[in-house]
């Protein structure tokens, strides 16, 4: 396939579209915002994201009618000097639709539940402008997606790429004045600059990559890269592939860069979802496939990206395990499932990758917003009980707001930690059904969409790569388990804290897109359904991607898996499900493990050795160099002592001993001890002034007569 | 009369004329002055985009020349020499667009002298403008250190506590490398037979050596004034102490009189000495860059760490220029813009948060967003153009810059490219830091503070709004679109590159 | 005839004398005696030349010097009567109230 | 031995002014204590008239008084500008006398015959004439400075430039004598003629120069014969140190150029080095005791020294034929450009000035740009003409000299210019900043003819840096008339 011909059929020319539509909601909202109701804004910014959708729509429904051949849609010039030319241009192949699909498609339906959310949620409800900033960051965050999915070329691609990094930070942020718990503190703050630089890491990686591109291709333009690859030293390729790998490491949170991931949590949920499991992170998955025919040249560096996502994805597991926050687990979790897709486009299995990535974004996104469901209840929980408290002792309090008393009189209570909840399923049952059926798709159950994806990724494994193979079984082991433990620790028991007993079930509204993304976490296996006259994604995929390898169902691979999660599903009921947690206990694992569970506890202690060994270092330095290096030693010791104090000292000279004076005196002296005879006299010339003037009249004499005679 | 009428001519000295109204009216009548140097300013611009609609991109050559014998006698070749090019216009027009910004930004600021403070500031215009239009040497040298008095003056009378010792230092530095390239000019002048840039040009045939010396004498001049590390310690101080508005114009156009200083003359007149130079200039530029970036990091005063940034910036804008590719040197130039604006527009935005609450200090900060929402959102903006975002101006200028050394056969080592590429990490963790502790996280102090001594904060007011808005549209559409930009220069940066001895 | 270096070379030793005693001595009107010395001696050495290249040119200088120096005692020694006015002594190294 | 009209008409300025000056002399007996500003009047009228004979002259060429004295384009500059100084000493002097209480008419006649003198030394060609010519213009310029009187410090300095100047004298004396008997005669022609002829002792006439040029370098106080400087720039009453700075630098180097160029060129190459090293010293030394002064006469003393330092500069290369007419015009363009920077920095230091030596420090000077702001203006420029700075005559000169001195092959002493200029860059703002950035509450008089020399000494430093087209011409076609 060359330069994608222009097809002026179809709805292709809509392409812009997939960008400009939510731009406008959020120019709408930042312009109206103001004066528009948290509906109205809600709603503008979620026809926003839908339009997109509906354009994402129409451009695969185009596609397919186009038989999947790739479409550019040039749009603009943007940087043109030299034989650099780059343009914005829209992509439209069977690879960027998916993506605009789910994105879109995920996106908006977060975009609902988020304004039954952020009305709900009632720590937050003192800022008023929290709506519009919400939903113009929202908007925003798709925009740049949509610039990521359907770029043209690399650098396009990298513009969605940074631009999701910084609504990725605005979001984490975005109570950025407090900590999750709604305390003063840069905690929030604090995690959302943690992403943005760990993401700048990566991108470092990333524009490294483009520059070695350049010089090796002369474009970013995917199909002219390509086609220029094979002509190209394969050390090249290794190192472009190398260093786009630290770019997807630091964007889909890899080892060794995943550490943004879990703080990223302080965001509100429907972000949590949207960008820090469905979407965003998954933009590495989508680099590695974009560029499928790089990889596939040179196996080293698939290996290397096939391990590098096997050993993340049982690290992250691990951790997992070891979490209390609800929160927290599922981040581990996307941590370690996004190390699963990795893995498999490392593998070159890039529909298994990609179809994991569609699975992973609608049953991670049901976790999280049922998990937000299940903290929002907590929530009401918590207030009711709140109420109730102050019923009962009213004494002199009324005149105080709740959300301070509350501080006020209270060890802040946490409703995103599991070990204060239990027994939900009563309370919240519809939220229980939504997260078994989330649960078990990530699990990798019959007939759950994980399921599907999990096992095409891991007979792909065992195929090629048996120790990928083994790492990511194990590391699906662990899946399962910390899943269960977080049901078991969850749903069942009896509660642990009043919030727990008096939580409530959440409105339709939150709870109507969970409904649709659990039916999605049901049905999304269908997509590729690994038997003979199936294997949609894989056939749509291959208009994009030519060689697709598409195995039948292997018995052998998916008995173990399965008999491996329901074994960890049993173990945790073995622990957690038995013998229920009781309010206060510790977690029952620790003391059989031992520092194994601190490990995990405490995240292998993975941002205290960062800390210790980069991030101190580096300040540590900045602050020399500054104080220091640039300050004392040059501003002031340099500059100061060295350059103004040799001026203040010859001036010095002038204006204490009057510098020629001191100079004539000091040559008299010397004459004076060498000439015996005349040193008497001369000495005498220290007296008088006058005289001394006219010395120095002589000696200017004396000194050109005897140069000239001399000479 | 023809002299006068010329564009660039007209161009270059109208804000005279505001200064000749300005020094009749009474020194009481604050408002009225700072409306004829805001009109003043506001038609230079007029002139300058009039300049920007006759001028042809497509030529190489300088344009709308005005060349007229100035002093021809006693072996003197000395020339009026006016004339705008691709590597010139841009700046050209940054200097008229910054100048109208900053003398609003002043309004209230300003109280004391406000005439004499105009004066020196519509004299600075002429200073500056005049140096990216000379095509003559000793021209140029002129308007050159023209520039230094009225800056000298704006920083010395107008601002902070160690305005003196800044000013002076300000001043001493930047004289100590110019008086060396007066001597180089010189020396062209006399071997050449004339100052004129584009016939020493054409002449050519400097001997190697030679040209190193001269080439070394130029670059003592335009180095401390970019400043290129380690040249740059009177940087902090100016910066530091000087007003707002001398803030605004030292970091978007007097930093850039050094950097174009390197591409209008060292380039051209010096190819083989530039050539042997590159390597070397793109260490210190590197250096520059990531050693500008952890200082800034670890400032307590947000100026002082915007100005420290400035030297991580410029260190790209170095490095673009060595990089002697068509990237290297258009990104080079598009950065000197880019950083005029957003290191322009950080400088106003500081000052502006500085006349409420008169402190620089970072750590009394906290917490802004939510008291000052519009000021919040456009400081972000400002910090993420700063720091290189993608759909910014900044990114194009580093991406471009970064691209252009990577490949550079003059610099012809990838490291310095890759470690400049750190560069944009740690741009990330300052300006975040920035940004984070003023910003973001718990109230700060000064919030009370302020309150104690009256309304507390407010946000922008319109009048401010006008002021930073202008950089804002520019700061978008560069990122968007900057075609236009590239295709202002890209044939005269085309052209000097050819002209380059690249091995 | 006495050769004219014997001239010169003493010339040259008054002028030496003169310029010593311009530096060794404080009273403003020794070194001002001084001067006149070294004037004289200058004029030793030009009339020597004259006499022997046999031109007048130079005993004409001679004429001038004399004369411009007559002149300069007037004026010197006016001064000299105004600061002993004032300050009673004519001890040059007393004059230094100006310096630095 | 007949004069021809031709004859006088070579010294027709000198004759006119001194003949004017010893009729003023008697004129000046019969008005009246109080009414002295005619005698001004009438001695300014003098000079103006001279002046316009002076440049009558422009492009005649004679020798006159059997090649004693020249008229040629040298000449007529050089007179210019010190009929131009001149006046201005006048104006400067006028109310300042008066409100020193040291008005009396032999100020202007003594101030006459000093120019008298210093033209004479302009047209000298003949060491006898320079000699007398020095003469003339040193003695009424000890009793200037001394004409305060009975103030101490005025005696003091009248005295110590009366002793080093004769002494200096001295020099000069003995070493005509020496040229004298090398060559066999004082004429400046015949030295040229006698030193090409194998017979003459190069020693003698080495040292004889080298004598000679020491004299010459007390009156434009080169270093190390500047030491009265400042001394005697402190003590004189103010006036007659602006006139002394700029008229005896003036003459002394005119006189220095023709004899040099004229009469010593084959001695260019022992020379060249002497002239770099005194060049090179009087540059830093000048400009580098400068900084610690506080006294502003004192510094700008030093920075009269200093320029001394550029102007010599001018002469280094004054042996080689290529560049030698560049570098003198240079030297002579620097002169006028230093006369009226230097007029007008004086006159700002009178309008301060108070009695008892008051208001003489720089520190007096806070507050002046704010209470007079025109007065600061003005001193800025003159600050930024001697630090040479556009848009003003000291960068326009100073890059005249160093082009000079490039072209001479001295690349190093123009290094040592320039960085010398950087140290006094430190000095003269250091009034700058005075004046705009600290307060305080000058206090000024304000004169007519104060007012007039600062105003026109501003307008024509900055309007001839940008149109020095004409100075330029002038300057370079007077040399070239030299030779």
């Amino acid at each position: 396939m060359h330069l994608s011909e222009s097809v002026t059929t179809g709805y292709f020319f809509l392409a812009p579209w997939l960008v400009f539509a939510p731009v406008i909601g959020l120019l709408i909202n930042i312009i109206f915002g103001g004066r528009l109701s948290e509906k109205a804004i809600g709603t503008v910014a979620s026809l926003a994201s839908g339009a997109s959708f509906v354009v994402s729509v129409l451009l695969a429904w185009s596609l397919a009618a186009g038989h999947g051949a790739a479409v550019t849609v040039p749009f603009l010039e943007w940087i043109h000097i030299g034989d650099l030319e780059l343009d914005w241009a829209f992509r439209v192949d069977s690879l960027s639709t998916t993506m605009m699909l789910v994105v879109s498609g995920v996106g908006t339906l977060i975009h609902i539940y988020a304004i039954g959310y952020m009305h709900e949620d009632v720590r937050f409800k003192h800022d008023p402008g929290r709506f519009r900033r919400f939903f113009v960051f929202l908007n925003l965050f798709i925009a740049m997606m949509m610039i990521l999915v359907s770029g043209d070329s690399y650098l396009m691609l990298f513009v969605g790429w940074e631009g999701v990094g910084l609504c990725s930070f605005l979001l984490i942020g975005f109570w950025y004045d407090m900590d999750t718990l709604g305390r003063p503190s840069w905690a929030n703050s604090n995690a959302a600059k943690k992403a943005f630089v760990t993401n700048r890491v990566g991108d470092f990686g990333f524009l490294i990559a483009a520059f070695l591109m350049f010089w090796a291709f002369g474009s970013f333009q995917f199909d002219e890269v390509f086609e220029a690859a094979h002509a190209v030293a394969p050390g090249v390729i290794v190192a472009i592939t190398l260093f786009m790998l630290i770019g997807v490491a630091g964007k889909s949170a890899q080892i060794p860069l995943y550490v943004w991931l879990p703080d990223a949590m302080a965001g509100p949920t429907p972000v949590s979802a949207l960008i820090h499991a469905a979407t965003m992170v998954t933009a590495g998955v989508y680099l590695i496939t974009r560029s499928a025919e790089l990889y596939t040249l040179v196996p080293q560096a698939q290996y290397t990206v096939a391990m590098t996502g096997a050993i993340t994805a049982l690290f992250a597991a691990t951790i997992a395990v070891g979490q209390y926050d609800i929160k927290k687990v599922l981040a581990y979790s996307t941590i370690s499932q996004l190390g699963f897709m990795v893995a498999a486009v490392g593998m070159g299995a890039f529909v298994a990758g990609m179809f994991h990535l569609v699975t992973h974004a609608f049953f991670k996104a049901l976790l999280f917003l049922s998990a937000g469901s299940v903290i929002l209840g907590l929530e009401r929980g918590h207030h009711h009980a709140e109420h109730a408290h102050h019923e009962k002792k009213p004494i002199g309090k009324s005149g105080k707001s709740k959300a301070e008393s509350g501080h006020d009189e209270h060890e802040v209570f946490d409703p995103g930690d599991m070990r204060n909840m239990g027994g939900l399923r009563k309370t919240m049952p519809v939220t229980f059904w939504l997260y078994m059926i989330g649960t078990l798709a990530l699990a990798g159950i019959v007939p759950f969409a994980g399921f599907w994806s999990k096992d095409e990724i891991l007979l792909d494994a065992s195929r090629h790569y048996p120790a990928v193979y083994i790492l990511l079984s194990i590391a699906a082991f662990f899946t399962a388990f910390y899943m269960g433990r977080q049901i078991w620790l969850v749903f069942f028991g009896e509660p642990r804290h009043e919030a727990a007993a008096h939580a409530e079930e959440s409105k339709p509204i939150i709870t109507v897109p969970l409904m649709v993304l659990a039916a999605l976490s049901l049905l999304g296996g269908a997509l590729n359904l690994p038997f003979e006259g199936f294997h949609q994604l894989g056939h749509w995929l291959e208009y994009t991607l030519h060689e697709v390898e598409a195995f039948p169902l292997n018995l052998q691979v998916a008995g173990v898996s399965t008999l491996v999660a329901l074994f960890a599903i049993f173990l945790s009921w073995l622990i957690y499900g038995r013998n229920p947690l009781k309010a206060g206990q510790p977690d029952p694992l620790k003391k059989p493990l031992g520092f194994i569970f601190t490990g995990m506890e405490n995240k292998w202690f993975v941002d205290e050795g960062y800390f210790a060994v980069i991030i101190n270092p580096f300040k540590k330095l900045s602050y020399f160099l500054a104080d220091v290096v640039d300050w004392r030693f040059w501003h002031d010791w340099f500059h100061e002592t060295v350059i103004a104090g040799t001026y203040n000292w010859l001036s010095n000279i002038g204006l204490n001993l009057y510098a020629d004076q001191k100079g004539i005196d000091a040559f008299a002296n010397w004459l004076g001890t060498a000439t015996q005879s005349l040193s008497a006299t001369l000495r005498k010339v220290q007296t008088g002034f006058v005289r001394s003037y006219a010395l120095s009249v002589l000696l200017g004499v004396v000194l050109i007569l005897g140069y000239l005679i001399v000479k | 009369m023809e002299f006068l009428l010329k564009p660039l001519t007209l161009l270059t000295f109208f804000p005279l004329l505001g200064v000749l109204l300005i020094l009749f009216i009474n020194a009481e009548a604050k408002n009225i002055i700072r409306w004829v140097a805001l009109i003043t300013s506001l038609i230079t611009f007029g002139i300058s985009l009039w300049v920007l609609a006759m001028f042809d991109a497509s030529n190489v050559n300088l344009q709308l020349v005005a060349r007229y014998d100035w002093i021809t006698v006693a072996g003197w070749n000395i020339q009026y020499f006016l004339g705008i090019d691709g590597l010139s216009i841009l700046l050209v027009l940054l200097t008229a667009f910054l100048t109208p910004i900053s003398i609003l930004s002043t309004w209230t600021a300003i109280e004391e002298r406000v005439k004499d403070f105009m004066i020196f500031f519509l004299l600075l215009e002429v200073g500056m403008t005049g140096v990216f239009l000379a095509q003559d040497l000793f021209l140029f040298y002129i308007f050159w250190e023209f520039t230094l008095v009225p800056m000298y003056f704006l920083i010395g009378i107008w601002g902070g506590p160690r305005r003196i010792y800044a000013a002076i230092k300000f001043f001493l530095y930047t004289m100590a490398g110019s008086i060396l390239m007066l001597l180089a000019i010189l020396w062209l002048g006399i071997y050449g037979g004339t100052f004129s840039v584009p016939d020493l040009i054409a002449q050519g045939n400097i001997p190697a050596d030679i040209q190193w010396w001269l080439f070394l004498a130029f670059t003592a001049a335009f180095a401390i004034k970019v400043p290129m590390w380690p040249l740059h310690s009177w940087l902090p101080d100016a910066h530091v102490e000087a007003p707002t508005a001398g803030s605004v114009i030292l970091a978007g156009v007097l930093l850039k009189m050094g950097t174009y200083g390197f591409v209008r003359f060292n380039l051209p007149l010096f190819p083989e000495a530039a050539v042997r130079a590159a390597p070397w200039i793109a260490l210190l530029a590197t250096i520059g860059i990531l050693y500008g970036a952890m200082v800034s990091y670890a400032q307590a005063d947000v100026k002082k760490l915007v100005a420290y940034s400035s030297v991580s910036h410029l260190g790209f804008v170095m490095l673009g220029l060595f990089a002697m590719n068509p990237q290297g040197i258009a990104g080079g130039i598009l950065q000197m813009i880019n950083h005029g604006l957003s290191t322009g527009a950080l400088f106003l935005l500081v000052g502006m948060i500085y006349e409420q609450t008169h402190t620089r200090e970072i750590k009394v900060y906290g917490g802004l967003w939510k008291i000052t929402p519009v000021f919040g959102s456009i400081m972000l903006i400002v910090s993420l153009s700063s720091m290189g975002l993608p759909g910014l101006n900044g990114f194009v200028g580093e991406f471009t810059i970064l691209l252009g050394a990577f490949g550079s056969k003059a610099i012809n080592n990838t490291a310095y490219a890759i470690a400049s590429a750190l560069g944009v990490i740690m741009a990330a963790v300052y300006i975040l830091y920035m940004f984070q502790k003023m910003f973001l996280g718990p109230q700060g102090e000064i919030v009370d503070e302020v309150k104690k001594h009256g309304h507390g904060l407010r946000d922008l007011n319109w009048r401010e709004i006008v002021t930073v808005v202008p950089l804002l549209i520019f700061i978008f559409w560069i990122g968007l679109y900057p075609k236009p930009f590239f295709a202002l220069m890209a044939p005269a940066v085309e052209h000097l590159v050819g002209m380059l001895p690249i091995p | 005839m006495i050769p004219v270096e014997y001239y010169i070379v003493l010339s040259a030793i008054l002028f030496a004398i003169g310029v010593a005693g311009v530096l060794i001595r404080r009273n403003a009107l020794i070194i001002f005696m001084s001067i006149e010395l070294m004037l004289n001696a200058a004029n030793l050495a030009v009339v020597a030349f004259s006499s022997v290249l046999k031109t007048f040119s130079g005993q004409v200088f001679v004429f001038f010097v004399i004369a411009v120096a007559a002149a300069e005692v007037a004026v010197g020694l006016a001064l000299i009567v105004e600061i002993f006015k004032a300050k009673h002594s004519i001890d040059v190294d007393q004059m230094s109230s100006l310096k630095g | 031995m007949n004069l021809t009209p031709q004859d006088y008409q070579v010294l027709t300025p000198y004759i006119l002014l001194t003949a004017w000056a010893c009729v003023l002399l008697l004129a000046d007996l019969f008005i009246p204590r109080e009414r002295k500003s005619i005698t001004a009047l009438l001695a300014a009228l003098g000079l103006a008239v001279t002046l316009g004979v002076t440049l009558s002259q422009v492009g005649i060429e004679q020798t006159g008084f059997f090649g004693m004295a020249v008229l040629d384009g040298f000449s007529t500059f050089v007179n210019a500008l010190l009929l131009v100084s001149g006046i201005l000493g006048i104006a400067i002097a006028h109310d300042y006398v008066k409100r020193m209480g040291i008005e009396r008419g032999e100020y202007y006649t003594l101030l006459l015959f000093s120019v008298s003198g210093m033209m004479l030394m302009a047209q000298a060609a003949d060491l006898i004439i320079v000699f007398i010519a020095l003469e003339l213009l040193s003695i009424p310029l000890y009793v200037l400075a001394a004409f305060a009187r009975p103030q101490l410090s005025s005696e003091e300095a009248g005295m110590k430039y009366f002793l080093l100047g004769a002494f200096a004298t001295g020099f000069v004396v003995y070493g005509t004598a020496l040229v004298f008997g090398a060559t066999g005669t004082t004429s400046l022609a015949g030295i040229v003629a006698a030193a090409a002829s194998p017979s003459t002792s190069t020693l003698l006439l080495t040292i004889g120069a080298a004598l000679v040029l020491v004299g010459f370098g007390f009156k434009v106080a080169a270093v190390p014969f500047h030491m009265w400087t400042p001394d005697v720039y402190q003590g004189a009453p103010t006036a007659v140190t602006a006139f002394m700075a700029a008229g005896a630098k003036i003459a002394g180097f005119a006189a220095l150029l023709r004899v040099f160029a004229t009469a010593f060129s084959s001695l260019a190459v022992d020379m060249t080095a002497v002239l770099w090293a005194l060049a090179a010293l009087t540059m830093i030394l000048g400009n580098v005791i400068a900084i610690s002064q506080t006294d502003i006469k004192r510094m700008l003393a030093y920075s009269s020294i200093a320029h001394a330092g550029y102007i010599l500069m001018a002469f280094v290369p004054y042996g080689n034929p290529a560049v030698r007419d560049v570098s003198i015009a240079a030297g002579l363009f620097y002169l006028a450009a230093y006369a009226f920077t230097n007029f007008g920095a004086w006159s700002v230091v009178i309008a301060l000035e108070k009695k008892e030596e008051k208001g003489l420090a720089i520190a007096d000077y806070a507050g002046l740009g704010r209470k007079h702001p025109l007065l600061a203006a003005a001193m800025t420029v003159f600050m930024l003409s001697l630090v040479g700075l556009p848009p003003t005559l000291g960068l326009v000169g100073k890059v005249y000299l160093f082009r000079a001195v490039i072209a001479g092959g001295f690349t190093g002493l123009a290094i040592i210019g320039v960085l010398t200029s950087l140290i006094s860059a430190y000095y003269y703002l250091r009034v700058v900043v005075t004046m705009y950035m600290k307060d305080g509450e000058p206090e000024t008089v304000r004169e007519t003819w104060l007012g007039f020399t600062t105003g026109l000494s501003a307008i024509v430093t900055v309007v001839f840096s940008l149109l020095p087209q004409s100075l330029f011409a002038w300057a370079s076609e007077a040399v070239l008339k030299l030779f």
